[in-house]
Formats: structure tokens, sequence, C-alpha cells
């Protein structure tokens, strides 16, 4: 095992060199640079530009600058912003990152949830009016022109109806005199949901062991309530108590983006946990399980959806890494200006340094899930760790 | 000894298909007494595993029992609701499937998977009485401690059947259900698994419904069988009786069919032919078609009908000869 | 008999796997280890043991599906009339050992293309070997689904295997392994998959087929029933040994070894009224034995009976 | 972070029947209690008279940086120069509802330079005294001095290079000088006209020196500086910036600008009276004071601005709807269908600019037949652009023939040429008259053709020749945009060709994307390789882009390829004439005289024609009726004058 991670860790740094030469190439191969929009002011002289892009080192053959930021890149260094010098490209990463985190693992997380649930009770009411219709909003979510679902939307919710604001992750007046930076904000919840997340699970696995299935869920439920209840003091301790307003204003813009991405997101998983799980029941287990006399949930929940949820899993883990460079529509869309705005923005305007740290933020990301996805997979199936010996 | 467990009378099931209605189990009947081995043999498709899962109540949902009824203890299963049946399943009959390999769901501990049966029948089990009792239950099937513990992809071939073993007495049901629990088991360890129902059976005193389509099983396994073609008995009665002297052509078909390590060693007749589509209600006699004996001493065309030729011992009507009306 | 068309000797096939699946520590599993028989031209020999013993990787080893790790294999060259082989043949002999060294598996639906009607799945042998005119192929598989029972032929030719019965597909198998008229016939459990009444009439079609066209079989199964039905001899195989060969009805009535007494005290008696006799044998007793003795060799008892003779007091356990 | 979604997946799959990161959500949204309601934005040190209201405009990009002497360096997006505006000052300005040139800090126009006798020319500027920056610094000379210097001696990058040049290389600024206090003394390398002072120097920004002086150590520290803090010169100051989302500016007190009064004049006169009590009275009368006027009051009128960062245009429309902002800023103005989707509802106020720009088509003057200016002309006459602007493009666009937009009323030169005589003409007039034109140049052929009159398309010549006996060259390609890109280049330039080959020209119209376009007419080696193009301009406040278009020392085949000398002559127009009035205009010291000397090039290119300029179009834009702006009707529209909030007042 621990030779397979060592020998993943390698192919993994293998890759990621390959990847950031091939990043760099292709940025390099966009016509122009960021400084390009020099040369449209018929007022500046050819200097003008020339030392600029000297100063960058733009001037400098490729095989010289691909060297330099490889061998700086390793040193941990990732460079200044051509745009916004003398920022660094990893103080935008820092400035973005949490807000694209705190909408997309809310959205990846509910989305996921949803779509399990869905799928399983349409694998589980095969044949029924009710799988038909809901197989058909899946299709149709699944297949929906993202935009323009985002855009109906916001302007149904938003305008319409007038219950969620419109774009944007704050209310601006509401902050006018806030004391603190959205960011702070951010992390605070972000801090709060992790908090509350192990918790949880903390319980969860305490209550593993518990005989009567009747007292696990009502024990469950009930700190679960309690960690609600116990939440409220949370955000009334100290600095939080100023912030719970803002950390509102925050939850309350999340909610359009949330529930349209999930809308969006959740049709995946529904159709794949669906088929897995149509496979799943027609397994002898499932009809054990029957027999056993055990109840047709207990038979849905822990028998078929539980060994459903491998494949459901790893593709789940798989998509996680879409959370950035998919979020660009969601962020333009939603005025959300996360990871994705930051990619965009730099791309756009070949800020090379910052676009390059995004893609490799991004492609180490999808490497570690990866191979997360694969050690993990090994774990939660024990047949798996049989087989990986033969 | 002779009070009757499990009573099933004029038993008729079918399939519903795009295809149109398959017959599978054709107005069965038959008992089981307490501490009785019942064996029921025939072909694959002969409706035996569809009476299985009919005494259970698990037929598929595309399923219809047009008629019949079987009487548990006395007490009618046709027509309970699911949960007043899930009471029933496990408690009073338990089932060992055929393909025992795939009965444990592979991402579940075995000993889990056990407790679980216990949890549902015995809600007020402390967690100790639980494991105590699989851990009884494992020794008696000659199992390990330790296997509760294990997934099932952990244990070979004949240490899953044995839990599976364990696992249908977890909650001391009266009767169990074996529907060919020893195939794609090699024969060393079909012969460790039938000695541990066998041993089982008596320890307990449970009644044993055997299937299998392997009649040198069945004859070592059962004190009655019952002989099943195309969804109907043809021929039911005490195994040593209905070995010794097969009335029904499709027996002794069988019998002829199966090879024998003692004894001369004779030529098998094989039997030509497939089984009937069971899609269309069969007029007459239903092994007709690929009877060796056809015309010669029965009469084909007439209805099918159990008729008593010896001691407990029925054969189909119109496997017989004319003194039999 | 007659003379010798494959000669085994000590042949051997090793698996290296992890044994761990932390420290990628390796281990070796002697799946065949040491098999030496002999198969005369026109006999059978029934190869029986438990599953995991080592019988289908003998055969896939003695076909080449999979490379064996020592030994020798001789094959008879019929074109040549002589022994070869086959780790030194030509590629012309390799040709005409492939055309007369046929298998026949288990699961007959699993070993048949479900995209291909039953012509192209018999004639493809034909294809591979470029055997006879295309007219000569189509009459070639007519007349081979005629002597495997599928009649009229006419009727299976554009068919799929999903379309017919396990019997008809096993029977299409056997035909599209004997199109090739081979010598050598490879048969791993060919009937476990199918019901009683089928069963018997695929065997004895086997066994016509093996007396008309004069193959020989290595006859794979775990039940000493059926291998006393098709086969001349039985070898019985225990971890990768053999243990015991002999005439079939000399081995059941005469079995020296405890494992093969084991064997046949498993099989049940299709008579209610016979009392098997029990017979129990500590396997990982045997097991010990047999592996600290590496060299042991078999030891004829005479009438051809060859068993392994080594100490066999302590894994008895007499009931 | 992986972790925690892991975490959370993992409790998500331990546990099937609750939903924990549904709850974390909601959970969140329930601890929002305390209403603490947005309190009334003012800022401690307000007066009694500090204006009330919140004018919010919606943006669609978070801008870079609040710091100028990081925008002119190396972000030149327009969107963070829109938040600047008030940082830095300026001798000079543009009043643009007439675009036209007016002192600002400086208290006249000073048009002429001192010859220093060494081959260096000044300018000395009395700028206004008594300003003061929104710190409380008096804003003074040697402002100007601190910012040259900085640029010139960190150096600054960039743009600097055009607003202060200082490589002296070429012609550049060498020394900014205060003599005293409130005179602002700048020196030439060379004798500048209106580019390099009125237009250059003298709009060049100056930043505070009290607060700026600090940083100013190097390029790297001084562009660090958020900026947010720095003082300004107008009347708002930064509020509260939170990255991505808005930004507020909120009213200062101090403000010079407050109460000022401003009349324009439609001759592009500029009167201006301030005397509101906190800067020092200012009065001045620029340009020609004729004509008819209007007189606005300055601003502010609000207490707080707002600027909203939408990513999305559609988003930002529907926030607009929904009264979330009251003015979306949009460089490119709404979409036609949003803009008459918006004036149905009521609140919405639309208004419809010109923007400053034109469409153009351009002839390879280097080869025949667009060498020959009988045949430019003959095109130009018979195109009949009012057919296609109100019959097919249904006024989506607006005609325009002369290079100056025609709201720049005092730089608009009148038609002359064939365009004059043919304007008025029905189309089998303009026919025969083309017709006439070629002949008359001596071009020949086989048969001169027919029209047959009224609506009918003309029976073209055949056998064309030039007046040499040149052969028309087959198969020539007009090259235009295709219509996803420009529906309007892409309809003209199929009328002109049909036009085009009325006249007998063997021509079709060839969509083209606009970056091979680009390529081909601004490229050297390809110089020759085309015939016909259209493309567009957009232009600046001072309307000297003739110069840059014609001058025939910008033509491509000149000069190698289109990044190294800004802009070039892709049309190769070559002419003595124009070039010496181009030599007199760059020199030229007063806006009058560059306005005689531009309509004079006009007149040139009106005969000769290496241009056919074919349309400008509207800018549209929206707001709410809740705000009110002192003008609406400008060049370039609202978006010019970032919507303008110093002098936007708001109704509730």
């Amino acid at each position: 095992m621990l030779r397979y991670i060592v020998n993943r860790f390698i192919q993994m740094v293998v890759v990621f060199f390959l990847f950031l030469i091939i990043s760099y190439l292709l940025f390099d191969a966009i016509p122009g640079n960021a400084f390009q929009n020099l040369l449209l002011n018929p007022s500046l002289p050819p200097y003008a530009y020339e030392e600029t892009i000297a100063l960058y080192g733009l001037d400098q053959p490729l095989s010289v600058r691909l060297q330099k930021y490889i061998v700086n890149f390793f040193k941990g260094d990732l460079g200044y912003s051509y745009i916004q010098f003398p920022k660094t490209a990893i103080e935008l990463i820092a400035e973005r990152l949490p807000r694209t985190l705190m909408l997309f693992s809310v959205v990846n997380i509910l989305a996921f949830y949803t779509g399990f649930f869905v799928g399983k009770i349409l694998a589980w009411r095969r044949g029924s009016k009710s799988e038909t219709w809901i197989t058909i909003t899946s299709v149709f979510s699944y297949t929906v022109f993202y935009p323009w679902f985002a855009l109906l939307m916001l302007w149904f919710f938003g305008l319409r109806m007038g219950w969620v604001p419109i774009g944007k992750f704050l209310t601006p007046s509401k902050w006018y005199d806030s004391p603190f930076d959205s960011d702070v904000v951010f992390l605070e919840m972000i801090k709060y949901m992790v908090i509350f997340s192990v918790l949880y699970f903390v319980i969860t696995l305490l209550t593993k062991e518990i005989e009567s299935l009747n007292l696990r869920r009502n024990i469950r439920l009930g700190s679960f309530f309690a960690l609600l209840f116990i939440s409220n003091f949370y955000w009334n301790t100290g600095q939080l108590s100023e912030m719970r307003f803002y950390a509102g204003d925050i939850a309350y813009h999340t909610i359009l983006p949330v529930l349209t991405v999930t809308i969006v997101a959740f049709a995946g998983t529904a159709l794949l946990t669906r088929t897995t799980m149509m496979e799943v029941l027609k397994d002898d287990y499932i009809l054990t399980a029957r027999a056993k006399g055990l109840s047709q949930k207990r038979i849905r929940d822990r028998h078929a959806a539980r060994t459903a949820l491998l494949p459901v899993v790893t593709s789940f883990i798989f998509t996680i890494v879409t959370i950035i460079d998919g979020s660009v529509l969601t962020e333009t869309i939603f005025s959300w200006p996360g990871m994705g705005q930051l990619i965009l923005e730099s791309v756009l305007r070949e800020d090379i340094p910052v676009a390059m740290a995004s893609f490799s933020f991004i492609g180490v990301f999808a490497l570690i899930a990866h191979f997360l996805a694969d050690v993990s997979y090994a774990f939660l199936d024990p047949r798996i760790r049989i087989k990986s010996q033969g | 000894m002779s009070d009757i467990i499990l009573d099933v009378q004029n038993l008729s099931m079918h399939y519903e298909t795009l295809e149109g209605n398959v017959l599978a189990v054709k107005d069965v009947t038959f008992n089981v007494k307490s501490g009785e081995s019942f064996g029921l043999v025939g072909e694959s498709g002969c409706g035996k595993t569809s009476v299985a899962m009919t005494l259970l109540q698990l037929q598929p949902e595309n399923s219809v029992i047009s008629e019949g009824s079987i009487k548990l203890d006395g007490k009618e299963l046709i027509g309970l609701s699911e949960n007043e049946l899930r009471k029933v399943r496990w408690d009073s009959i338990s089932i060992v499937f055929q393909g025992a390999m795939n009965a444990w769901n592979p991402v579940i501990k075995i000993g889990e998977q056990i407790r679980e049966a216990l949890r549902e029948h015995y809600p007020e089990n402390s967690k100790q009485t639980n494991i105590d009792k699989i851990n009884q239950l494992f020794k008696m099937v000659g199992l390990d401690e330790s296997t509760a513990n294990r997934f099932p992809h952990e244990l070979s071939g004949g240490m899953k059947q044995r839990a599976v073993i364990a696992l249908a007495l977890s909650c001391d049901p009266k009767i169990i259900i074996a529907d060919e629990p020893t195939t794609a088991l090699d024969v060393v360890i079909q012969d460790q698994i039938l000695n541990e129902i066998k041993k089982v059976q008596e320890l307990l005193g449970l009644s044993l419904i055997y299937i299998s389509h392997d009649i040198a099983v069945i004859a070592e396994m059962t004190d009655k069988i019952a002989v099943m073609y195309a969804g109907s008995i043809v021929e039911i009665g005490p195994t040593s009786e209905v070995f010794n002297s097969p009335k029904h052509s499709y027996t002794k078909a069988l019998l002829d069919s199966t090879p024998s390590i003692k004894g001369e060693k004779k030529k098998l007749k094989s039997l030509d032919g497939e089984p009937p589509s069971l899609i269309n209600k069969i007029e007459g006699c239903s092994f007709a078609p690929r009877c060796p004996n056809r015309n010669i001493s029965c009469k084909p065309e007439r209805d099918m009908k159990l008729i008593e030729v010896g001691h407990d011992h029925f054969v189909d009507s119109c496997s017989l000869g004319e003194n039999y009306e | 008999m007659s003379k010798n068309l494959i000669e085994v000797r000590n042949l051997a096939k090793h698996f290296e796997i992890s044994n761990s699946f932390f420290t990628g520590k390796k281990k070796i599993i002697k799946a065949v280890d040491e098999v030496s028989f002999n198969i005369k031209a026109g006999e059978s020999l029934g190869l029986v043991g438990q599953s995991g013993c080592g019988k289908t990787t003998t055969a896939r080893s003695l076909c080449l599906l999979e490379p064996k790790t020592s030994g020798s294999v001789n094959f008879f060259n019929p074109e040549k009339n002589i022994m070869e082989s086959i780790d030194a043949i030509d590629e012309d002999g390799m040709r005409v050992f492939r055309r007369n060294m046929q298998m026949i598996f288990q699961d007959p639906y699993e070993s048949l293309n479900p995209r291909w009607t039953i012509k192209d799945i018999i004639k493809e042998p034909l294809d591979i070997h470029n055997i006879g005119s295309l007219g000569e192929r189509e009459e070639a598989i007519v007349e081979i689904l005629r002597t495997v029972g599928l009649t009229p032929p006419e009727n299976y030719l554009q068919r799929y295997p999903h379309e017919i019965s396990g019997g008809q597909r096993q029977r299409v198998s056997i035909a599209r392994t004997l199109i090739m008229k081979p010598k050598f016939v490879i048969c791993d459990e060919p009937t476990s998959m199918l019901d009683v009444s089928i069963r018997i009439s695929i065997m004895d079609l086997m066994l016509n087929l093996a007396k008309e066209l004069d193959v020989s079989y290595l006859y794979i199964t775990h039940d000493l029933a059926v291998a006393r039905y098709m086969c001349n001899r039985i070898a019985v195989m225990f971890n990768g040994k053999l243990v015991e060969i002999a005439e079939t009805e000399e081995l059941l009535n005469n079995p020296i070894h405890p494992y093969t007494k084991r064997l046949i005290s498993s099989i049940p008696i299709p008579d209610p009224g016979y009392k098997r006799e029990r017979y129990e044998v500590n396997f990982d007793e045997l097991d010990k034995i047999i592996s600290s003795n590496p060299n042991e060799k078999m030891v004829d008892i005479g009438n051809e009976h060859l068993v392994a003779t080594h100490d066999t007091k302590d894994f008895f356990i007499e009931t | 972070m992986l972790f925690v979604v892991f975490a959370m997946v993992v409790v998500a799959c331990g546990n099937t029947s609750d939903d924990t990161a549904d709850d974390v959500v909601e959970e969140s949204s329930d601890t929002t209690e305390p209403a603490a309601e947005s309190e009334a934005p003012a800022t401690t040190v307000a007066s009694s008279s500090a204006p009330d209201g919140v004018f919010k405009l919606a943006i669609f990009q978070d801008p870079a940086t609040q710091n100028l002497f990081k925008w002119y360096d190396t972000d030149t997006d327009a969107y963070s120069l829109y938040q600047m505006t008030g940082q830095s000052v300026s001798l000079f300005g543009i009043s643009y509802p007439n675009y036209t040139l007016i002192p600002s800090m400086a208290t006249e126009l000073v048009e002429t330079s001192t010859d220093n006798g060494d081959g260096t020319f000044s300018y000395s500027v009395p700028i206004v005294e008594g300003y003061e920056w929104s710190d409380g610094n008096p804003i003074t000379a040697n402002d100007w001095v601190f910012t040259y210097n900085t640029a010139k001696g960190l150096p600054l990058l960039g743009q600097w290079a055009a607003v202060w040049p200082s490589n002296c290389e070429v012609e550049c600024v060498t020394n900014v000088e205060a003599p005293d206090d409130y005179t602002v003394k700048i020196t030439f390398n060379y004798d500048p006209g209106l580019t390099g002072w009125q237009y250059g120097a003298a709009v060049a920004p100056a930043l505070s020196q009290a607060y700026w002086e600090q940083f100013a150590t190097s390029r790297e520290d001084l562009l660090a500086v958020s900026g947010a803090d720095a003082p300004v010169a107008s009347a708002f100051v930064y509020e509260k910036i939170e990255q991505g989302a808005f930004y507020t500016w909120t009213y200062d007190p101090d403000t010079m600008y407050f109460g000022g009064e401003t009349t324009n004049y439609a001759n592009g006169g500029v009167a201006i009276s301030q005397d509101n009590g906190v800067a020092p009275a200012v009065s001045g009368e620029f340009g020609d004071l004729s004509g008819e006027s209007f007189t606005y009051a300055n601003g502010p009128f609000v207490g707080q601005v707002e600027f909203s960062i939408y990513n999305d245009q559609d988003s930002a429309y529907l926030a607009f709807e929904n009264g979330d902002v009251d003015f979306v800023l949009n460089p490119s103005g709404v979409k036609r269908a949003t803009y008459e989707k918006l004036s149905r509802i009521p609140g919405t106020e639309v208004i419809s600019n010109f923007s400053n720009g034109m469409r153009y088509m351009a002839f390879n003057t280097r080869v025949f037949p667009g060498s020959n200016k009988a045949y430019r002309q003959a095109v130009g006459c018979i195109v009949d652009k009012d057919y296609v602007i109100n019959n097919v493009l249904q006024g989506v666009a607006i005609n325009m023939d002369g290079q100056m937009p025609a709201a720049l009323t005092s730089w608009v030169a009148p038609v002359t040429g064939v365009l004059k005589e043919c304007a008025d003409l029905s189309s089998a007039e303009k026919w025969e008259k083309s017709i006439q034109i070629l002949q008359d140049a001596g071009w020949q052929a086989t048969d001169w053709g027919e029209h047959p009159g009224g609506s009918e398309r003309a029976i073209a010549p055949t056998g064309l020749k030039g007046p040499n006996g040149e052969a028309m060259p087959e198969n020539m390609l007009l090259y235009a945009p295709g219509p996803g890109f420009d529906p309007i280049r892409s309809t003209f330039s199929l009328f002109v060709a049909d036009y085009m080959q009325q006249l007998g020209v063997d021509i079709v119209a060839r969509p083209t994307g606009f970056g091979v376009i680009v390529d081909k007419v601004f490229t050297a080696a390809t110089c020759k390789d085309w015939d016909v193009y259209m493309l567009g301009w957009g232009l600046s406040a001072f309307p000297d882009h003739p110069t840059n278009f014609f001058d025939g020392a910008n033509d491509t085949c000149v000069n190698e390829g289109f990044n190294t000398t800004g802009y070039n002559g892709p049309d190769g127009y070559q002419n003595p004439e124009f070039a010496e009035l181009v030599s007199q205009f760059k020199g030229a010291k007063s806006v009058s005289e560059a306005q005689s000397l531009s309509k004079q090039m006009e007149a040139l290119l009106f005969e000769d024609m290496p241009y056919l300029v074919l349309v400008t179009t509207p800018i549209l834009e929206v707001y709410k009726d809740n705000i009110s702006f002192p003008f609406t009707n400008m060049l370039d529209g609202l978006q010019q004058l970032s919507g303008n909030p110093s002098n936007v007042s708001v109704s509730d």
C-alpha cells in the first residue's frame, strides 16, 4: 500500500510537471501578451511597450522564461500578477478561494445528497408515475442550457417573486458599516461548517454501536438539533456575534446560486445512482435482506444504496475537481467573484502568472482528488483491497 | 412428528410479462410436517424456486398468485401485508438461497448482517445477547467466532455457505428452505454443508424444504420428495418409495440420467428436448412431448391430477394407464 | 493401447502475489507443482479435484494460454508422426499443435461472442487457420452442426447465442471445437452449468464423438460420478499436486490415497437406502506433509495405478 | 480544503437519513436575527448641508486598483479609471457635453509657448489658488513637479510614457518646474502643438505630493499602495471597498466643486462660474460663446455613490429592473432588445446618443483600380447609404460622411465633392453620375450599359478599362466582418458590392473574421494583396485622427506592421498637400487653428476619398427616473462621464 501511494505520488509529480509545461506553452501560444493594449494607444511611443515587457521578462526567449518559471514554481514563487502588480498570484488566489470554496462545497454536497436521494427513490420506485416524472425532470436539468436556466432562476425568484437577491454575495447597503471584510466572514463560515460537520461526523461514529435502530436514529437527530442549538451560542461568542449578521447576509445570497447549481448538478448523480442502484437491486443479497424481514427503507438505504454509493462517490470525487474550473459560469451569472472569475479575467487579460497559478491550483486539486478517489475507493470497498493483491 | 407445519393447497402463480402470462406454479399442493425434510426436485425453470419464493411471499412484483393457500402453522400467509409478512419472515420461515456466494452484502461485515436480522425481530435484545447468539450459531455450523468481523469476500465459498446457514437459523425459524444451497460448491464442500444442514436440522428439530435438481443429493437429504415439471408436481411421495418404484416417466428419466460412482457403470439415458414454454396453458400432460414412454402406458390427453398410488405416494394421473381414473 | 498423444513431465506453474496490502512482500503460490501424466490417443483422462486445486491452471498451461514455469509438454505431431516438445517446435509445428489442441469451457454463454451468429462462431477457427475454401467451410459448418445434434442446421446458422438454450449453446461450443478435427480436447467442466437431463445428452455426445473422431479428452471436473461416466482414467489432484492416477474403476474400487478416499466418500449416491461411509481428512495436515516432501515420486502399485506414497498417518481422521 | 469536503462526504455516506450539508446552510441563515438596520450613509464630519441619497451604479468588473499611479502603469482597464477620476488634477480639461477644451486647474487656456533658445520650449500656466485635496493639503504646482519626477525617476512604465513622455530620444517633456506654488512650468525639447500640449501635457494627471511622496521610493512600493486612502480633488472620497462586491464613495464636505455653474454654448464655448464658499471663486469664459446654450449647476447632490459589481450583463439589467441599481455603467451600451424591453417598464428612462466612432470602407490606393481617384469617387457617388440605413438597417445606424462625429460641431467640415453632388440624386441619377465621373476621367468600356430608371438595377458596363487601358482585375473581394460580429458592416458590404457591380466592377463581399482582416490590411507584407475592406474606429476626445489615418508617413507599406508605430495607414493614401496640412496641424497652437486645418484636410479627403465613411451607431442607455442627470445628450453617452456621479441627484 505504501509503495502504491509512493508510486502514485511520483506519478502525480511527473504528471503535474508536464501539466505545468504544457499550460505554460499554451498560454504562450496565445497571440499577444498582457501589455499589448499599450500598443493600441496612438500617443504612446513604442519604447514604453518595450520597456514594460523587458521589465517583466517577456522579451526573453520562451525556453529561458519557461525554465525560470518552473524553477521558481518549485521554489514556491508563483510570481507577481502582471495586471495587479505588485500583488502576487498567491495573494489573489487566497482572496478569491474562500468564496468559491464556500459556495461550491455547499453546492456540491447538496447536489450530491439530492442526487443520491433522488436516484435512490427513482431506482426504488421503478415503474411508478413519480419515477417517470422525476426522471424527466432530472434529464431536463441534466441537459438544460445552464446560463439560460440560471438567468431564468434569477428572473423568477429574484425579480418576479422578490424572494432572493439578484446576484452578488452580499447586499451592499448592509455592509456599509461592516467592521469585517467579506473574506474574513467567509472564512469564519467555512470554519463553522467544518466544525459542525466534524462534530456531527464524530457523533455518527460514536452512535454507530448502538444496537437499537430507533434509539440510534433519535440520538443522531437529537444531537443534530443540539448542534444547531449550540451553534446559536457559537455565533454569539465574541467577534462572531457581530459577524453573524453579515454571515446571514452572505447565507441569504447563497440560496439562489446553491439552488440553481444544485438543480443542474444533482441530475448527474441522480441518474448515476439510479443506474447503479438498479444493478444492485438485482443482487441476491437484496433478496436475502427482504427474506430477513427487514423494512423496505432499511433495505433501500442500508443494503441497496450503501453499495450503490461506491461508484457514485468516486464519480463525485472526480467532479469535485470541476468545482473551480466549472465555476466560471456560475460566478459570472451570480456575480460571485471567486476562482472562476479570477481564471477568466487572468486568461482574458493574459495575466500569465495568475492564470498559471490558478491552473496549477486546479491541477494539484485534480491530482489530489483523483489520488484520493483511488485510495478511498480501495478503503471504502473491501473487495478492491483483495483484488489489488492478485 | 405428524403435525403439519406448512400446508400448501392448490397454489397457482404466474408472472405477467410482455409476452404473456408465464404460468410458473400450477396447482401445487403439499405439506411439510414438523421435523420433516421435504425435497423439491426438478430441472431449472420447473417452478421450484418460484414455489420457494411464494412461500416467503418474496415473489417479484410482476407475479400474481391466482389461487391457493399457504398456511404456516395454521396461519394463512397469502394476503398478509408487507409489515405482517416481515414478522413472519426469518422468524418462522427462513431461506438459504441458491448462489449463497451472493447472499451477503459485500460491504457489510458478516456479523453485522446477522445482527441486523436479530435486531429486526428481537428489538429488545441487548448487543451482547445478539453477539452471544451469533457466536453460538457460528459454533453450531463450525465457524470461528472471528468470522463475525470479516467481510464476505474474506471467506471461502464453504465458509460463506456455513455462515448463510447460521444466518438462516438466527431467528429460530420453524422451517428452513434450502434452495440449491450447494450449487457452485465443489463436492467436498457440498458434502460438508449437507452434513451440517442435516446435523443442525436434527439438533433443532427443524423442518427442511430442500430444493435441488440433483437427485443424488435429494436422495440423501429428504424424507419425502415432490418431483416438479413445468410448474406442476408430477409425483410426490416418501423418498424411498419414489426412488424404488418411480411411477411417472419424468421421475424415471431423472433417475436414469443421474451418474453414480456406486454400482455397475451403466449407460445413462438422456432426455431429449426442452421443457415446454410456460407462457401458454398446456392441455393434458406437459411431459408428453419429451416422454420416452409416450402412449405406452399413459394417457397424455388426460388433465393433470395427482392420484394416490401407494401410501402417501401420489402421481400425476395422466402418466398412469387406463386403470386409474 | 496405442501410443501417447500428450506427455506431461513435471509441469509447474507458480504465481507471485503480494502477500500483504501494506508491505508489498511477495509470496509464491505453486498452483501446479511437478505434475506428470500421459494421455494416449483415443483415451480420456479425468482430472479431478476441488476448486482451486490447480486443474484449470494445468489445462491452461497445457494449451499455452498461460506460460508454464517449468516442466515439459510433448505433443504427438500427426503430420510428422513424432513427439515434439511444445517448447521447441517451429512455427509449422505450432500451427499443427494449435489445430489439434482445443478447449471447451464451463460457461458456454460467456465463451460465445453474443454479437456473432452461430455460423460466425463456428467458422472463426476455420478462418483463423485458413482451412478450406469458402464453400468448403460452409459445408463443414453444416456438417458439424448435424454431428453435434443441432438439426436441421439451417435453423441455427443465423441465430445468436442468446436465442438458443444452454444445452444448445454447449453443443455450439463443442461444434466450434470439433470443426478443427482436433486430436485432443481439454474440457473444463463443460456440463456443470447444465441441467441434469441435458447434461447426459452432452456427455453422450462427447463420448460418441470421441469414438467417431478418435479424440482424446482431458476432462476436468470435481464430480467423480461424471468423471466415471466420461473417462478411462482418472487423475486426482490436490493443491497443485497429483496424488493418484489409475483406471477409473480401479481408482473408485481401490482408492489408496486418503484424499482420493475423501473425494469418493463425498459423492452423494442417488439411492435413499444407501448409507455413505464418512471419511474425514485434515487437509491442512495433508498439505503440510505434501509440501514438506517436494520431491515425492508417485509409485506404481500395479495396474498402472500410481499413487503418491507419503506417510499418511497424521492427516487421517478415523470416523 | 478538499479534506473538508471529503469529511462532509464521509458524513454524508455514514448517515443516509439526515441531510447535514443542507442544514448547515440553513443554519447559517437562521442565525441572522439581529436586524442591524443600515444606518443613514453619512460621514461624521458631514455638515448639515451634506446632501442625502445614494446613487447606485452597476459596473461589470472589479476595479483592479484604486491607485492611479498603478493604473497608468500596468492596469489600463476602463472600469478602474472610472473609480479614480478624482484622484488627479490636470491643468486643462474637457467639457463633455461638446468635447470642448477648457481650463481645469489652470486659470486660463495657455496656447503659446516660450522659446528658451536652447531648442527647448516652455509653457507656464498659472493655477487656481486655494483649492485643496480632500485631506486638506493645498493643490500646488509642486504636485505636477512631483508627479512628473516620479514617473520619470522611478521610472514608471506603461502609459506614463504617453501622459508624461520623458524619454528624450524622441519628443518629450524635459522638465516640470514650479517657479512658485501656483505656476506650473512645463518644458519640452520641441515646440508642441495641440497634441503635445493642450491635449497632452496640459491634461496629464498630477497627484497629491503630500500623500504619495512617502511611497515613491520604488516602483514596486508605489504600485503596492492600495490607493483607497489617497486624497482626491473631487466631490467624493472612498468609503468602503468590498473587493468583488461593491465600492462606495461618500460626499467630501470640503469639495471644491460644490455649487458651481457651467454654461455650454452650441459653438463650443464654455463659461464657468464657481463661488460656493468652500473653494475660491473662479469665473472664466472660453471658446466661441455664441449660439444656443444650456446651464447646469455642479453637484454633488448625493451623499453616497455605490458601485455594485455584476459580472454578467443580463443579471445586471435584472438587478436594474429590480431597482437594486439606478444606472448601469456599460461601455458598449445596453443591447437593443433589452433597451426596448426596459423602455416599457415604468420608472425607466431611456436615452440614445451617438458613439464617438465610425465605420468605414477603405480602398487600397496602392493598386489599380483603388489607385484611381475617379474610380473611388464613382463608388462614393453610387453607394446609396441612406437607402441602406433607412430601408435595410431600419435606423440602427446613422449616416456619417466626414471624419468628424456630428456632435463635435466646431470640428465638422461641410461636405464637398462628389458626396455633396450625389447626395440628393435618385438611384438612376447616381448611377449616371458615377458613369459620367469614370468617362470624364478617361475610362473606357466596350459597352457602358444603361439604367432602366426607378428602383431597377442598372445594366452594368462591360469591358471596363482604366484611363491608360488598364484591365479591371477579376474576382475582387470586399472584406467585411460577418453578420455575427457586426451586422451593420456585413449588410453594408453586400449592398456596396452590389452597387460596385452595377458599375461593372467584378467584386463580391466576403465575410471575414475581424482578426483576419486586421492581419491582412495592417501587415506590410500583404499591403497590396487586397482591394477593399470595411472596419471601424473608436475615436478619442481630441479629434486628430485624420492625421493618423491619412498621413503618408503612417503607410503600412512603409512602416513594418501594426504593432510598432501605433496607428497606420492601411489605405496607403499619399498626398503631399495633405502631408503638409498634417505637419501644420501637429504644430498648431490653438484649437481654432487646428479646426481650420482639420477642415482643409477633410476637404481634400472628400475629393480624394481614400475612405468611404459609412455610419456611426447610437449608444443606448437606461437609468431609473428617481435620478436625474444635468445633461444626457453627449457623444458616447453617459458612460463617457462614468454616469456623472457628482452631478446626479436622487429623489425618493
